[in-house]
């Protein structure tokens, strides 16, 4: 129940967000569409503390910024070895431990290998993941564990 | 190229690309029909069709060359044929002389809709719509007819412990797409009872909820989206889809106006072209996301079927 | 220079282009369709900007969800039986 | 104040369009599918972030804001989602990726032969 009120709210701050129309029957057609889209949710049941990330906010900004900072510095360094050619590069495939004890925890961190450039999630199996890396650098920063340490902060 | 998958993703650049054009050329409601139709939903649809036939194109028993000849000529005949037509733009040309300035300039008293797309399509030429929507009902009919699901289910366990292993695949798309489906429904409503200020309508809105719910099939499992999904319901929801429009025409008949003229549907003109125009639009986006499902999970469950049969001999 | 990054971005797009047609393997073409999708993302609402409609951006937002779905679509579709033959043997056929 | 905004705005959009073209070359440049991924990533984070920075820093209504940061949340989101997904499925269908270690020469030669 928990979850679904906060995916109403959420939802209504899309709709609102989007629409930008606040006359009677246009609120009344998003109240309808919510409520239409939170049925169905339900039917699929999509809706749980999965899917729902509400209960890990408090920390989230504060990893969000540190993400941000290594998404800069990754960027950097792979548009370097984009311009110096391909002999600057030596990728590299390797296995890291996920220590997050829910699955969305082991989600955000293998989305958060993804998204900075220089390593991709190649894949996820138990609490080993697979990470293929532009270079040897991207392997050695990621086996120190701080953003595995990060992301465990935020989920628990 | 004989790879037919490599065609398909060809074809989805391709959707791209003219949707690109047509955000240029400054069409916003044929850009967002290309976006979700020609990206979305037939790459998806092909891509399933494909998985039935087999990946390769059959041996060949056509030339070729004398194709892309013919090709050729009736290319260069369509261009010789575009030298006669008015520039783009002209003020003489005939698109601009006949119906198009009354649409721009009356529909907002006529109709009293800021998107003029929309007030053309389901007002002025709403009858046009209807066929098209009773077009789209035909395709799910004739799907539904030809292809009657073969329900051989007799290794239930199998399925589901296929479905478990799929659920440790793909963890991490699946806890995404968890997050994303409940959005991306609700903006296929929002485009659906957006159409008459912006660029949208049934036909985008139901493409899009459809495309909601195919994601959903295709990672959790079609048992999964057939229970979430009622099939008879859905068939049902087609049904009325057209029967929604269709009786919208008849109401405004029966109030003494034309077929599908919805000025008389209430008192005063501007607000019954609006119901009218909210209602069609309902319609055909319920009839769009009817056919739409309907076609996925028949395609897609046939394919299960034959995976299913297939199983079974081998066993 | 929103005339600028629009270009950036159609020469980007031609880029995603040639690598979709020359492939060599079937991601390499997948991957190519997902960064045009992208792309096309960032053009549109450049485009909305340039020509003073930003309502293009709804249209962004189709496209962004649109393509997730697309290449979901592929990948569970990659594991069906039609797919099975590894990536190297179609090699010669190809191009 | 506005021609401040305005040079900030630039200057996003300057960053974006190096880091898309840098991509676009990387895609072409980069020896393998996997190592592509890479180039994409590039384009598809800070590349469109900061084109995206750089089209609100333009505009005033908060609406149209909110759209933005909705389509930069949506590719921040997404990408890293279908990246992995593509990722995954190649290696399952067994696409080797070339490895720059040395006892991978083997599959270097291999593949270096396409």
């Amino acid at each position: 129940m928990r979850h679904a009120i906060y995916l109403f709210l959420t939802l209504t701050a899309f709709w609102l967000l989007n629409s930008g129309h606040f006359s009677a029957l246009m609120l009344s057609l998003g109240l309808g569409s919510i409520l239409l889209v939170l049925f169905i949710a339900h039917r699929m049941d999509v809706v749980d503390h999965e899917s729902q990330l509400v209960h890990l906010s408090p920390k989230l900004p504060s990893y969000f910024f540190w993400l941000l900072k290594e998404l800069i510095l990754a960027n950097i360094s792979v548009v370097k070895h984009i311009w110096l050619g391909n002999h600057s590069i030596s990728p590299a495939l390797t296995t890291v431990k996920a220590s997050q004890k829910t699955d969305v925890g082991k989600v955000i961190y293998a989305n958060s290998i993804t998204l900075t450039p220089g390593t991709i999630t190649v894949d996820l199996v138990g609490d080993r993941i697979t990470v293929h890396a532009l270079s040897q650098d991207n392997i050695q920063a990621l086996e120190t564990g701080e953003m595995d340490r990060r992301v465990s902060q935020v989920v628990n | 190229m004989k790879d037919l998958i490599a065609v398909v993703m060809l074809a989805g650049i391709y959707g791209l690309l003219s949707a690109c054009f047509f955000v240029a050329m400054d069409a916003v409601d044929v850009a967002f029909t290309e976006a979700s139709v020609g990206a979305g939903i037939s790459t998806l649809l092909m891509l399933v069709a494909i998985s039935m036939t087999g990946r390769s194109e059959q041996a060949e028993r056509h030339k070729p060359a004398l194709a892309f000849f013919v090709v050729l000529i009736t290319g260069g005949l369509l261009i010789y044929g575009t030298i006669d037509m008015p520039y783009v733009g002209a003020v003489d040309a005939p698109i601009q002389v006949h119906v198009a300035p009354r649409y721009i300039n009356d529909s907002m008293q006529e109709v009293g809709v800021p998107n003029i797309v929309t007030s053309v399509l389901a007002s002025y030429r709403g009858f046009d719509t209807f066929g098209e929507a009773v077009v789209i009902f035909t395709a799910g009919i004739g799907v539904l007819t030809l292809l009657p699901a073969v329900r051989s289910r007799k290794d239930d366990d199998a399925i589901e412990s296929l479905n478990e292993s799929m659920h440790e695949q793909h963890m991490i798309v699946r806890i995404v797409a968890k997050m994303l489906i409940p959005f991306i429904l609700l903006f296929a409503l929002y485009v659906q009872f957006h159409g008459d200020f912006g660029p949208g309508g049934g036909f985008q809105a139901g493409v899009i909820f459809a495309a909601a719910i195919i994601l959903y099939a295709i990672l959790f499992g079609l048992d999964a989206a057939r229970r979430a999904i009622n099939q008879t319901f859905i068939q049902f929801v087609a049904a009325f889809g057209v029967l929604l429009y269709g009786s919208v025409g008849v109401v405004s008949l029966l109030n003494g106006g034309h077929f599908l003229d919805y000025s008389v549907l209430l008192a005063d003109p501007i607000a019954g072209q609006h119901l009218g125009i909210l209602l069609i639009e309902l319609g055909v986006g319920c009839t769009v996301t009817s056919v739409m499902v309907i076609i996925f999970f028949h395609f897609a469950g046939r394919k299960e079927d034959k995976q299913n049969i297939k199983e079974g001999e081998a066993r | 220079m929103l005339i600028g990054a629009t270009l950036a971005i159609l020469v980007v797009m031609i880029l995603a282009i040639i690598r979709g047609i020359i492939g060599p393997t079937l991601y390499d073409r997948i991957l190519a369709v997902n960064m045009f999708g992208t792309k096309t993302v960032l053009l549109i609402a450049l485009l909305g900007f340039v020509m003073g409609r930003p309502e293009f951006l709804d249209i962004a937002i189709v496209y962004a969800l649109i393509n997730f779905i697309t290449v979901v679509g592929v990948l569970r579709y990659s594991d069906s039986f039609a797919f099975k033959q590894p990536a190297e043997k179609k090699q010669p056929e190809e191009s | 104040m506005d021609v401040a905004i305005e040079i900030m705005s630039a200057i996003c959009l300057l960053i974006g369009s190096f880091l898309c073209i840098s991509g676009g070359v990387g895609i072409l440049r980069f020896p393998d599918f996997y190592t592509r991924m890479h180039a994409v990533g590039v384009t598809d984070t800070l590349g469109a972030g900061m084109i995206l920075i750089g089209l609100m820093l333009q505009s005033q209504d908060i609406l149209i804001i909110a759209k933005l940061v909705m389509v930069l949340l949506m590719t921040l989101f997404i990408n890293p989602t279908a990246s992995h997904a593509l990722a995954k499925a190649a290696i399952h269908n067994g696409l080797k990726p070339v490895l720059g270690n040395k006892e991978c020469n083997h599959t270097e030669s291999e593949s270096s032969s396409r």
